[in-house]
């Protein structure tokens, strides 16, 4: 069904870009999106965006970093896409210092984003007053999905705290099933440990980790409590985990193998595209010891400087339509996300979805993610040693909390 | 054995049989990847590794070829196979082109820088390529060889080039200094003894070389990634879309199918020339 | 068609002196051979004479023009190689007509001139065959046809027949001699086999370390050596030398003493300096059988048998002295002999700077 | 050999787009990278110069030491591996066998795939789930345990085993090609001496194959400093950090992790433990051919 139209828009680009001036509204879109809730979320994108009267030209790289080193080299070697997908977060930092970015104040001002988007997801896009990046979509990182009809096989119940969570793990595991699925990838295990850390440590853990790099913290006994309680989950994986792919986690959970698992919301796209619903098949929650403890994210498209007029008059085009209120509810359905915009309609969004607007509207339940509060360099750092914490038995607590402290310490 | 012909029988039996055992262990990755590719997702999902299929079909190739999805585009990876033989051809040949006129400028002629030059060649056959790109994309924006095919075929040729000179500069090493100096009586030049007389006389070592580039430029993925532009994407850029998202379940028929015909090519140019590979090599190709 | 004059060529691989300061004059027509032990320079002096060498200083005249910074292609010459040289992926056709295809002459010129080469070298047959498939005294004619299709001034050859066997080379010599003979070019050829110098050169410069001991006519070479190398080196079997003192008009040698009359000095030896006498084995005969010259005792050895002469081996006090017998003669020579040397065609070389006196 | 004016340019000229290679892009490339090392470059290259503290950061770094440990097991142990089993397999194919053209061909054709090509194939291979293990299963061998794919002390060898199937078929080429060109007098000779055929591979041809182990070690070599796509292909560089080897950390800090001078400081690592290493090599193949050219 794509494939015909995608041959057009091919040829379309193609002859446009020949006839030179003509192709003003062709977008030409660096995404890693490949998987299959994410692409059907794209096509929204897509689809909205050609009835806008663009075309749209699409380079999925499967990987965030192969696709991000095709997007940046391609900026820096003078030949950008239209646009590039990013994690909301401090990974455009430099293309803004080097004035590689292009603004989108224009778009930002006439959608009134001030006034609904949360400020901790506008923030992320603002640098200097000026927005360089179009936050399409909120994402929470740290969900529990659980298979309904496993927990019914094995008598367990929705956890409700930290503690509760271990029984539940203890009753599906007894069953005879996977009690947590799990993608054992250096990323996934961040993400783990900072659902725990969430979870445990409370906002005030998280960000004293991440964005304070506060050693009092690291070193006192609320991140020990986060740390053993990190690698007390290791014992409700299987043994197939290391390298598996998330997706193919999610897919143990829709399938009735595993009863549970730890991601972001985007996983819902996988339960979604399986044709599944949230509160019938699975269900979803969010544990934090403290009540609330939301672990707020998102996706952003960032538009690289123009080369002529027509590039910019497409990425305004683009921006609009990824900003519309329908496309952020169509696509956030598809995504697993929720909208950007509070001012839209999300009744028709699911029960996960709802919670998390109820999240998003209530400032004390939010943490800012990861990626909003440490550079890629400290994050990779740390997340080296906590997938070597994951993996190596011997290595003690003291010692994963002297190397992460040494870290936040020294890394430049 | 040409040298001991009447070996014992038993010996006979030992060397068979670990001659086959040892081709098992080769083919195995090829036959899980054939088979797998032959069956349906049910059997895949049930069966074993090993087992053959019970109902074989090519459907995971046609879908591989023709119709699997990479984010919207669902072409499968027909399109990156054109473009792998579009980058295939030019930079095979320009990579070979330089590399042979280096080597015989550097074993038969040896102007002035030669030694150096060698050094630095030398050296670089160690470094990995990726401690190069960042640098290369900056020179290449700054001659606008950005995202085209004449970019990419230019970084093939760059990094073909420690290879291909060594291998070049070792034949013609090999070749008598008074087949120069018969030339030069004769009063051809650097590139008519090139041309009518080297170039004739090297072709066991080209087609080494054109087996080294075929593979090597086929199979690569990040300079196809960085520097070939989106249009131009080789075929292993889609593979890795295709083996590296899943639309819901894992179709690991059709990723091995993708995986068979990515792999396709070199493999025919192994199996079709792998005696002139030996041959090659013994006519002096590589000596160290 | 003309001569070769080199002056005071030199070159060094560092400290390495390869050749000395060489001066040389070959005259139009003459066959010249360069001969010396390996690592005598002989190849090297070929090569500058070429251009295929670089030289630090001197200069090359060839047919009367100063060719010293020219290409070698542009010298006028042509040259067979000790490996030959073949271009192994072209026909002997192509290796022959290669060289004027690359200066261009008329298409019918050069069939003209490869057919008149080929059928003079018998090559005609063998046109179209590579030279993987030649014998190795054909790929020597092809060799030798790829210079003479030149018309070159001068001729090169790089011990052309050192990779033939005993017969085909003995069969290539003559052959090559009757070229010379028939087309009279001029001929530089470089050997070390002094018996091919002998037969082919129409004059030797015989090489040492560089430097040319002596260039002359092979017979004046052979009878008048120069220097106690060129002695030594030329003539097999070789030359008998026994080191001695001069005194009173006789040399001494360990007793012995043998008068200096008979030989042919340059001038008066003074008493007292330190001599080799040298003595080539066909100049030493039994006295008992006729033989005339000054008369030496001595023990029976052993005895050498070479086909149509049998040398043999007598001991003159410490020394061993060889001689030139008939077959015949030589199975009943034993015991104790007298030996006649004949004096008028030895040699005396000065012990210290080992030239002629 | 001598040049004149005419040739000497040819030549001179011919080496021009290498020599602009060289200069531009392979000295250029290395004179920019050092520089990069001394700043404290992240995502895109600045000129803040921080001496040496990025090199203090690596090598405090664990996952750069495990890297560097890691590559020197690898490396040694493939090394050995493929040029034995390489020799062997020639040995054998050589014994005038049947089918040995498509025995070749068999041992040769891995070389012609690329691990992002085949390392989804030994993956699941290896993978204790699916793979060898569960075949081991289903045909009653219950306690068959192989999980070394997913162990940490052992996963090393998994990429090891790969890398042995890849390369082992290019170093029986080349073994191959050195064995037809020894001189068939030798085996006369020794069979005249009544040595046994084994000891005369080991104690005669071997030795007499030195040109052709120094060559497969060459190229063996180069391929283990390069090694990058196994270890993402196959285990991403786990379980945790346990097959992380150098490239990777250039790689994913150049780009994942936008840590340029982190990046650019192992890079020159790298290049100057290779260079440690080739030059004096280089050095002393220059000097000996110097020697045989006299």
């Amino acid at each position: 069904m794509f494939s015909r139209k995608y041959l057009l828009s091919c040829a379309a680009a193609l002859a446009l870009g020949a006839a030179g001036p003509a192709a003003a509204q062709t977008a030409e879109v660096i995404h890693w999106w490949t998987s299959g809730g994410e692409s059907a979320a794209v096509k929204v994108f897509a689809d909205q965006f050609a009835k806008a009267g663009g075309t749209w030209v699409d380079t999925a790289i499967a990987g965030g970093p192969n696709a991000r080193t095709a997007a940046i080299n391609r900026t820096i070697g003078g030949n950008p896409p239209t646009a590039m997908q990013f994690n909301t977060g401090k990974q455009f930092d430099e293309l803004v210092e080097n004035n590689l970015l292009a603004d989108v104040d224009a778009v930002a001002a006439k959608q009134n984003w001030k006034g609904i988007i949360p400020p901790a997801i506008l923030d992320a896009v603002m640098r200097n007053g000026h927005a360089y990046a179009v936050p399409i979509n909120i994402h929470g990182q740290n969900w529990f999905f659980y298979s309904t009809a496993v927990f019914a096989k094995a008598g367990a119940t929705e956890p409700k705290n930290w503690d509760d969570l271990f029984v539940q793990l203890d009753r599906v595991k007894a069953a005879g099933f996977i009690p947590l699925a799990f993608g054992d990838q250096k990323n996934w295990e961040r993400n783990m440990f900072n659902t725990v850390l969430a979870g445990v440590g409370g906002a005030e853990g998280f960000t004293g980790m991440w964005g304070k790099r506060d050693q009092a913290f690291v070193k006192g006994p609320v991140f020990r409590k986060v740390a053993e309680t990190y690698r007390r989950l290791k014992g409700y994986v299987d043994p197939a985990s290391p390298g598996r792919n998330w997706n193919d986690s999610a897919a143990l959970v829709i399938q009735g193998k595993a009863g549970m698992h730890i991601m972001g919301d985007w996983a819902k796209g996988e339960f979604t595209a399986a044709g599944q619903t949230a509160g019938k098949e699975y269900g979803c929650t969010v544990l934090s010891n403290g009540g609330g403890g939301y672990v707020m994210g998102g996706d952003v498209f960032a538009f690289p400087k123009p080369k002529n007029a027509d590039v910019a008059k497409a990425q305004a085009l683009l921006a609009t339509t990824m900003m519309a209120p329908d496309t952020q509810i169509m696509f956030a359905q598809k995504k697993g996300s929720i909208p950007s915009r509070q001012d839209v309609d999300s009744s028709t969004l699911d029960i996960c979805a709802q919670k998390a607007m109820k999240f998003v509207s209530d400032k004390s339940a939010q943490i800012p993610a990861n990626e909003l509060l440490s550079p890629p360099a400290l994050t990779g750092a740390v997340e080296d040693i906590i997938s070597a914490y994951w993996n190596d038995n011997s290595m003690t607590t003291d010692a994963f909390v002297a190397k992460v402290s040494s870290a936040l310490a020294s890394t430049l | 054995m040409r040298k001991h012909a009447k070996a014992f029988s038993a010996a006979r039996l030992g060397i068979y049989g670990f001659l086959i055992i040892s081709a098992l262990f080769f083919l195995l990755p090829l036959y899980v990847m054939i088979v797998t590719s032959l069956k349906g997702m049910p059997e895949v999902r049930q069966g074993n590794l090993l087992s053959l299929p019970m109902a074989p079909t090519i459907a995971a190739w046609v879908k591989a070829w023709s119709s699997a999805c990479t984010g919207l585009s669902c072409n499968g990876i027909s399109v990156g196979f054109f473009n792998s033989v579009k980058i295939l051809l030019p930079s095979v040949t320009a990579s070979i082109a330089v590399g042979a006129v280096t080597g015989y400028a550097l074993s038969l002629w040896r102007p002035r820088g030669a030694a150096l030059l060698f050094g630095i060649l030398m050296a670089v056959a160690f470094v990995p390529y990726q401690v190069f790109l960042f640098p290369l994309v900056r020179m290449f924006s700054f001659v606008g060889l950005n995202s085209s095919l004449p970019g990419i075929i230019v970084v093939h040729t760059i990094f073909g080039l420690p290879t291909m000179t060594l291998i070049f500069r070792n034949y013609f090493a090999g070749i008598p200094l008074e087949l120069m100096k018969a030339a030069r009586v004769d009063g051809a030049g650097f590139w008519r003894i090139f041309g009518t007389i080297m170039l004739p006389m090297a072709v066991p070592i080209i087609v080494v070389a054109i087996i080294l580039q075929v593979t090597g430029i086929w199979n690569d993925f990040i300079f196809g990634l960085v520097f070939a532009g989106r249009e131009n994407f080789p075929m292993t850029v889609q593979l890795n879309n295709v083996v590296n998202s899943t639309q819901g379940e894992r179709e690991y028929n059709v990723d091995m199918a993708a995986t068979i015909l990515t792999a396709l090519v070199p493999l025919a140019v192994y199996f079709i020339s792998g005696r002139w590979f030996v041959r090659g090599i013994a006519a002096g190709a590589v000596k160290g | 068609m003309s001569g070769v004059t080199v002056s005071a060529i030199a070159k060094a691989y560092g400290s390495l002196k390869v050749l000395q300061d060489i001066d040389l004059e070959v005259q139009p027509g003459e066959f010249t051979v360069l001969l010396g032990p390996s690592g005598c320079g002989k190849s090297t002096l070929l090569s500058a004479i070429a251009g295929l060498d670089e030289i630090d200083s001197g200069t090359v005249t060839i047919a009367g023009e100063d060719v010293t910074d020219r290409e070698p292609s542009q010298r006028g010459i042509a040259m067979v190689f000790q490996s030959y040289a073949l271009y192994p992926t072209m026909t002997v056709r192509g290796n022959l007509s290669f060289g004027l295809k690359v200066k261009r002459l008329p298409k019918a010129e050069i069939e003209r001139r490869v057919g008149k080469t080929a059928d003079m070298l018998q090559l005609t047959p063998l046109l179209d065959r590579k030279p993987g498939q030649l014998s190795g005294g054909q790929r020597q004619r092809v060799a030798i046809g790829r210079a003479l299709v030149q018309d070159a001034k001068l001729f090169l050859f790089d011990e052309p027949l050192s990779n033939l066997d005993a017969k085909l080379r003995t069969e290539m010599r003559v052959e090559i001699k009757k070229l010379h003979k028939d087309l009279g070019m001029t001929i530089v050829y470089v050997t070390h086999d002094q018996i091919e110098a002998m037969t082919l050169a129409t004059r030797i410069a015989v090489m040492k370390g560089g430097q040319i001991e002596q260039y002359a006519a092979p017979d004046e070479l052979y009878e008048r050596p120069a220097t106690l190398f060129v002695a030594g080196f030329v003539g097999a079997p070789a030359m008998n030398f026994f080191p001695g003192t001069v005194h009173g008009g006789h040399v001494v040698i360990d007793g012995l003493s043998l008068p200096l009359d008979p030989l042919p000095l340059a001038g008066a030896v003074a008493d007292g300096t330190k001599v080799i006498l040298g003595v080539r084995p066909e100049h030493v005969g039994l006295a008992d059988d006729g033989a005339q010259g000054t008369i030496v005792d001595a023990s029976t050895d052993f005895l050498e048998p070479m086909g149509a002469d049998t040398l043999g081996w007598f001991l003159l006090g410490r020394h061993r002295i060889s001689c030139r017998l008939a077959p015949q003669r030589a199975r009943s020579v034993s015991g104790l002999v007298r030996l006649a040397l004949d004096l008028r065609h030895a040699s005396l070389f000065d012990a210290n700077s080992e030239r002629r006196l | 050999m001598t040049m004149r004016i005419g040739s000497r340019f040819a030549a001179q000229t011919a080496l021009i787009p290498a020599m602009l290679i060289a200069l531009v892009v392979y000295c250029g490339s290395t004179v920019w990278t050092v520089w990069i090392s001394m700043t404290n470059s992240r995502m895109l290259p600045n000129n803040t110069f921080v001496g040496l503290r990025q090199y203090e950061s690596l090598f405090g770094n664990e996952r750069w030491i495990v890297s560097v440990q890691n590559l020197a097991l690898f490396g040694v142990l493939f090394i050995v591996i493929t040029l034995a089993l390489g020799f062997l397999l020639a040995v054998l194919v050589d014994q005038r066998i049947r089918g040995e053209d498509w025995l070749r061909s068999v041992f040769l054709y891995p070389f012609s795939m690329s691990f992002i090509v085949t390392g989804l194939a030994w993956r699941w291979l290896l993978d204790p789930t699916l793979g060898i293990a569960k075949i081991a299963h289903d045909i009653g061998f219950e306690a068959v345990q192989f999980d070394w794919l997913v162990r940490q002390d052992r996963v090393i060898y998994t990429m090891l085993a790969a890398a042995v199937w890849h390369a082992s078929g290019l170093v029986m080429a080349i073994m191959l090609a050195g064995l037809r060109g020894i001189d068939q007098e030798i085996w006369k000779a020794t069979r005249i001496d009544g040595i046994p055929a084994w000891r005369t591979y080991i104690f005669v041809v071997v030795p007499m194959l030195k040109g052709s182990f120094a060559t497969a070690t060459i190229l063996m070599a180069t391929s283990v400093v390069r090694l990058y796509d196994l270890s993402v292909a196959m285990t991403n560089g786990g379980p945790g950090i346990a097959s992380e080897v150098p490239a990777k950390f250039v790689m994913d800090n150049l780009f994942e992790r936008q840590n340029i001078g982190l990046a650019t400081a192992a890079a020159t690592s790298m290049l100057i433990t290779v260079i440690a290493v080739v030059a004096p090599l280089l050095y002393l193949q220059n000097r000996a051919a110097a020697r045989a050219a006299r």
